[in-house]
């Protein structure tokens, strides 16, 4: 043990590396400010690895520099939180001694350089997370967006992502269960690529990942560590330009076979008792990895990175401590379990390889064949990061279009609502579920293509919702409001099916934090998501922060995805989403004002993104959410949609479209004359207020359902009634009468995506 | 004149290539010992009219270029053949 | 009660829906890891559904050199019933088990959804639970599916009565392109089928469909004569 | 002495090659007009120790033979290098 503090603290130069000057501490993404603190907390210069070492730590992805004091605002405790923000996945209780760990992450820039290897790691990275807590993924969601697909690049990314996604998942055996995909102009450069995992696990087995025990070893397990993807932290936390290309790092490529043994080992570690903590080695790879272990446990780590297997030949300590290669874990045993923990990762056909130890000084401190090149203060290097509050100013052009309208333009409904469901936004989604697997590990009891996805957990009567939502154009005009509407349409989809909403992860995804006006977005927003949660008692269970989500046609819409999971105590009670038999009751939860501001209707057919969106009532929302929860329960339901983009036309439509394996549409007749009398048939239709659903039930239900409603102050108008296999959709507002063929609306809804998928993709 | 072209599009040196290890290790199991940096590709064969052989390969390594390797994770190489 | 081996191979990820199955169905059932050569005293064998050594090179091309799958052919050549679900049925072709081969979807794409399939043959171990030209909705999941044969085996299946399953026809339900429609095949003497829907995520009632259990009920029932499946050949 | 092995694995003459017909298809639409007969397989590099190319060659077809190919569905070609 080092004698002073200095001497714990030295380091030398590894090699012929380069001297680190200002131009090389630019390079790597680290302001004056920062370099300075650096300098003061080692009292000398540091070896171009730490330099290595501090860039990735501090970098926004890692630190979380410019968004922590906002984070913190977010709910994060209730009575069912097992784990809240800080570990590698969220875990909320369930009934019978299980509980639920899940996470969303973004892998927005490796995606627009490399579609399918990007979304792949995505995956792979998310599922990770979330066995690293000791639980099985039984379940994947994604939130993806793309400029418009008229654009034939767009294609190319988008189908790209799709197959990354689709293969590397299917090939780990874990069910997609839903996503969403949305196309604007301002995703152009910068599609965005949002992962969701969600695991079971008993709650007794939930592990940490903290280091403990002094002299305990640190084990490698997995893949062999390569030059990928050397500094995608901080590639993470930049704008994207053409100078991007050229500082790409090498592209990460995804093993989704050795993840699937990655998993098996791992939880066979976690439950043979036989590891004192594990994590994954995602961004910044065994840096962030070894060293926020560390931390947490309030000691120091030693490594020899001469000890990591590599791919290649002549690897530097820098290169190994930064790379990102897929697949890999960080172990912590006891020494005496090293020889029992090698032969579990043997039987998985995988390598466990000690690299280090941990110490009792605090210091973080590499090796290399003896040669220390890096030894930072720990606790330090994880926490000191100088955090930042930009300054936050509403944009002026944004304030003007929320005041304004677009010029009256008569589409008659009936072509509005055909237009609305060929629009890709709206459209069905099948062209992209079809290629994920959504029914392996046979407990799929609904699967993508309604509201929510729901699985049963073998063994109990309990099942568990889970979406992922986002209407990005609502908080381009208003971050607050969208923010609230997020979490309260994930929250509404969730209660759909019958499930209680029990808490979120989110994945919020930004410009560049630096610029006043995104930073308000960012602020906003976080303000609307946290007085959701608090409203739902949804607490935030953690999440990941993607800013720099810019290229140079400008930045994407501000969107904070929300990952949402729900409880159904009664699985076999769940409710779908379509219509299911004729003579069924059909009736309108909610009141209806017919806000159009940031609606569908303006944006897809008057292309007009502008209007004040409809503020969230969260009170409505939370009564709504409850009367379908109770409904569900008492066996009311025998469908329930919930109304979003498009409106309460599009929900109706949806719900009589049918299932994508449904043998076709079902009619229904509706007569909405008494709803909402004087309102204008546009803004009845296709209005956008929120905390509204549409449900069918048996006639002989409808009494209690009114009772039920009524209990909880929500307005339940009874509409109509479904009609019969292919019949037409009847709808009397105002002083028309409107109709459709529902086969045709069908065709529309379930080709539109299709369609234009058959145009050629093109790279450049 | 119609020529034939064979590409040949590897994975770029230094990515890794779950494929080829998954090879390399069973062509170690079944007792081809010693076998060594396996890595696997795609093989593309396909024919078109040019001049001469060289605007053919000009052709095909535009082709190449727009779409059949990825610039970011592949190297190609190209073989012309009069047919 | 009939003893169920599984077979797990890395990569193998239905393997426990497999076993969840073949447990309901009444039958004693567990897992074989492919590094084993003994099975146990397993009366039948199921190859599982996932992607083998990540179906690198070839969906099966690896695990067909498996230890466990020496076990399996032995087992197979003395008659004993062996089911390959999905990645199971591509293992068994690869390792000449059965005919043909699984190639790539037509589409090019991995496909997920349920499909309408008739039962063809219902000569076979797994298959005797079904009334002829019964029309099941199963799931499929799988990238290369697309089921080739030259046109001597074809015409051999068929005439011999061997295709197991097919893709309803008038639907159009064929999601790989497929020759013949074929979903699934069994060999000559019926007690090795191999198929590329799942019967295993369809046989409850809580997944809300039991169209595949009878493929597991048939498991759990004793071969008459001792040695397996001899009683449900078919034409040699 | 090391060899270096190139093989092309391909789709039997006359069987579907969905791949190859797309590509074939979005060459033309990106302009390459006049290409035919695309067809996509798999290209095989590795690396092996043998006494001459000959010897190099036959082991190399014998993996071919039992791993690298299907014998069902796919032909091979290969070429021995000396490193
Ligand atoms: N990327 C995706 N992956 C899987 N399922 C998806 C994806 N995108 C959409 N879906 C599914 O399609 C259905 C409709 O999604 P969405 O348009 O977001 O509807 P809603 O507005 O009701 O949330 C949902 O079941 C959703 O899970
Ligand atoms: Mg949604």
């Amino acid at each position: 043990m080092p004698e002073t503090a200095e001497a714990a603290t030295a380091a030398q130069p590894f090699a012929n590396e380069r001297p680190v000057t200002p131009e090389v501490v630019r390079e790597h993404n680290l302001n004056e400010l920062e370099y300075e603190r650096i300098v003061a907390m080692l009292g000398r210069t540091p070896t171009l690895t730490e330099l290595g070492v501090f860039s990735a730590l501090w970098s926004e992805h890692c630190s979380y520099k410019h968004s922590k004091p906002i984070l913190k605002q977010f709910p994060t405790e209730g009575p069912q939180v097992v784990q809240g923000p800080g570990e590698n996945a969220g875990v909320l209780r369930l009934p019978d001694g299980w509980a639920v760990a899940f996470k969303v992450e973004s892998h927005n820039h490796p995606s627009a350089v490399e579609p399918y290897q990007g979304a792949a790691t995505g995956v792979g990275g998310i599922l990770r997370d979330v066995f690293t807590m000791g639980a099985r993924p039984v379940a994947v969601l994604n939130s993806l967006r793309f400029g418009p697909l008229d654009v034939p690049r767009n294609r190319y990314l988008f189908a790209g992502v799709v197959r990354g996604v689709g293969d590397y998942g299917n090939c780990v055996g874990v069910p997609t269960l839903g996503g969403e995909v949305g196309f604007a102009e301002g995703y152009t450069g910068n599609p965005l690529v949002n992962a969701m995992c969600v695991g079971l696990l008993r709650e007794k087995d939930l592990i940490r990942a903290r280091a403990e025990g002094v002299s305990n070893v640190l084990l490698v397990v997995g893949a062999r560590t390569g030059r990928d993807g050397i500094h995608g932290a901080s590639f993470a936390s930049e704008e994207l330009s053409e100078k991007s290309e050229a500082r790409r790092p090498q592209v990460q490529v995804g093993d989704p076979f050795t993840e699937k043994l990655l998993l098996e080992a791992s939880l066979e570690l976690i439950t043979s008792g036989m590891i004192v903590a594990i994590q994954d080695m995602g961004a910044a790879g065994l840096t962030s990895s070894s060293a926020e272990m560390a931390a947490r446990g309030g000691v120091g780590v030693e490594i020899d990175t001469s000890l990591v297997p590599t791919r290649e030949e002549g690897m530097t300590p820098y290169e190994i401590l930064l790379s990102e290669s897929q697949e890999r874990m960080l172990v912590v045993a006891e020494p005496a379990r090293v020889g029992a923990i090698k032969a579990i990762c043997e039987k998985w056909e995988l390598t466990a390889t000690p690299i280090g130890h941990i110490t009792d000084d605090g210091i973080f401190r590499v090796k290399h064949a003896g040669l220390v090149v890096a030894a930072i203060p720990g606790q330090r290097l994880v926490e000191d990061c100088p955090i930042y509050e930009p300054d936050a100013r509403e944009s002026d052009d944004v304030r003007r279009l929320r005041d304004a309208s677009p010029p009256a333009s008569p589409i008659e409904p009936r072509e509005a609502l055909e237009r609305l469901l060929d629009a890709p936004n709206i459209a069905s989604k099948r062209w992209v579920y079809e290629q994920y697997d959504s029914t392996v590990q046979a407990s799929t009891l609904l699967g993508p293509g309604g509201d929510a996805g729901v699985i049963r957990v073998p063994g109990t009567e309990f099942g568990l919702a889970m979406t992922i939502d986002c209407n990005a154009r609502l908080l381009a005009l208003d971050p607050y409001e969208g923010g609230k509407a997020a979490v309260a349409e994930a929250a509404r989809n969730i209660a759909c099916t019958g499930a209680r909403p029990l808490g979120i992860t989110d994945c919020l995804n930004f410009g560049n934090p630096e610029k006043p006006e995104v930073f308000f977005q960012f602020r906003e927003a976080c303000r609307g998501i946290s007085e959701a949660c608090v409203a739902f008692e949804t607490p935030v269970t953690g999440g990941n922060v993607s800013f720099y989500n810019e290229s140079p046609t400008g930045a994407v819409y501000p969107t904070p995805t929300i990952g949402m999971v729900g409880l159904l105590d009664h699985a076999d009670r769940r409710v779908p989403s379509h219509f299911a038999s004729a003579g069924d009751t059909l009736v309108v939860l909610g009141a209806t004002r017919g806000v159009l501001g940031g609606s569908a209707y303006w944006a897809e057919l008057l292309d007009f993104v502008g209007g004040a969106p409809a503020p969230v009532d969260l009170s409505a929302e939370h009564a709504l959410q409850e009367l379908l929860v109770a409904a569900a329960r008492d066996r009311l339901l025998q469908s329930a949609h919930d109304c979003a983009e498009g409106g309460l036309a599009v929900a109706i439509a949806e719900a009589a479209i049918g299932g994508p394996y449904a043998a076709g549409s079902l009619g229904a007749t509706l007569d909405l004359r008494a709803y909402t009398e004087g309102l204008d048939v546009t803004a009845l239709l296709f209005g956008e207020d929120g905390a509204r659903a549409v449900v069918s039930c048996r006639p002989d239900a409808l009494d209690r359902l009114k009772t039920l409603a009524a209990r909880v102050r929500v307005p339940a108008f009874v509409a109509g009634e479904v009609g019969e296999a292919g019949g037409p959709l009847s709808i009397r507002v105002g002083t028309t009468a409107l109709e459709w063929d529902t086969a045709a609306l069908r065709r529309i809804y379930y080709d539109a995506i299709p369609r234009r998928m058959r145009g050629d993709a093109d790279r450049s | 004149m119609t020529f034939r072209v064979h590409v040949r599009v590897m994975p770029r040196a230094g990515l890794l290539d779950p494929q080829g290890q998954a090879v390399e290790h069973a062509l170690g199991s079944l007792g081809f010992a010693g076998t060594q940096q396996v890595r696997i590709g795609r093989a593309i064969e396909l024919e078109l009219d040019a001049a001469t052989a060289d605007d053919a390969a000009g052709r095909a390594r535009q082709m190449c270029d727009r779409l059949l390797a990825n610039p970011v994770t592949e190297d190609y190489e190209l073989e012309v053949e009069a047919r | 009660m009939q003893r169920v081996a599984i077979i797990r191979f890395p990569g193998s990820n239905c393997d426990e829906d497999a076993l969840r199955a073949a447990a309901r169905a009444g039958t004693d059932a567990y897992y074989v890891w492919h590094r084993d050569t003994d099975l146990k005293g397993a009366d039948v064998v199921v190859i599982p559904g996932g992607f083998s050594y990540g179906d690198y090179l070839r969906a099966g091309a690896i695990a067909r050199f498996s230890p466990a799958l020496s076990a399996v052919q032995r087992h197979a050549a003395e008659g004993g019933p062996v089911l390959g679900i999905c990645n199971g049925f591509q293992i068994l072709c690869e390792a000449h088990l059965l005919p043909g081969a699984l190639m790539r979807n037509a589409g090019l794409s991995f496909v997920s959804k349920p499909v309408d399939v008739t039962v063809e043959n219902t000569r076979t171990a797994f298959t005797a639970g079904y009334a002829p030209g019964t029309r099941l909705r199963l799931p499929v999941a799988h990238g290369d599916g697309r089921f080739v044969a030259d046109p001597e085996t074809l015409a051999r299946l068929e005439g011999e009565g061997l295709v197991v399953l097919r893709y309803a026809r008038a639907e159009d339900a064929n999601p790989n392109g497929s020759m013949h429609d074929i979903a699934g095949i069994s060999n000559p003497e019926g007690n090795v089928v191999g198929i590329m829907p799942h019967p295993e995520r369809a046989a409850e009632p809580a997944l809300g469909s039991e169209d595949g259990a009878p493929f597991f009920t048939a498991m759990a029932v004793p071969a008459p004569t001792g040695t397996a499946a001899t009683s449900t050949a078919g034409t040699p």
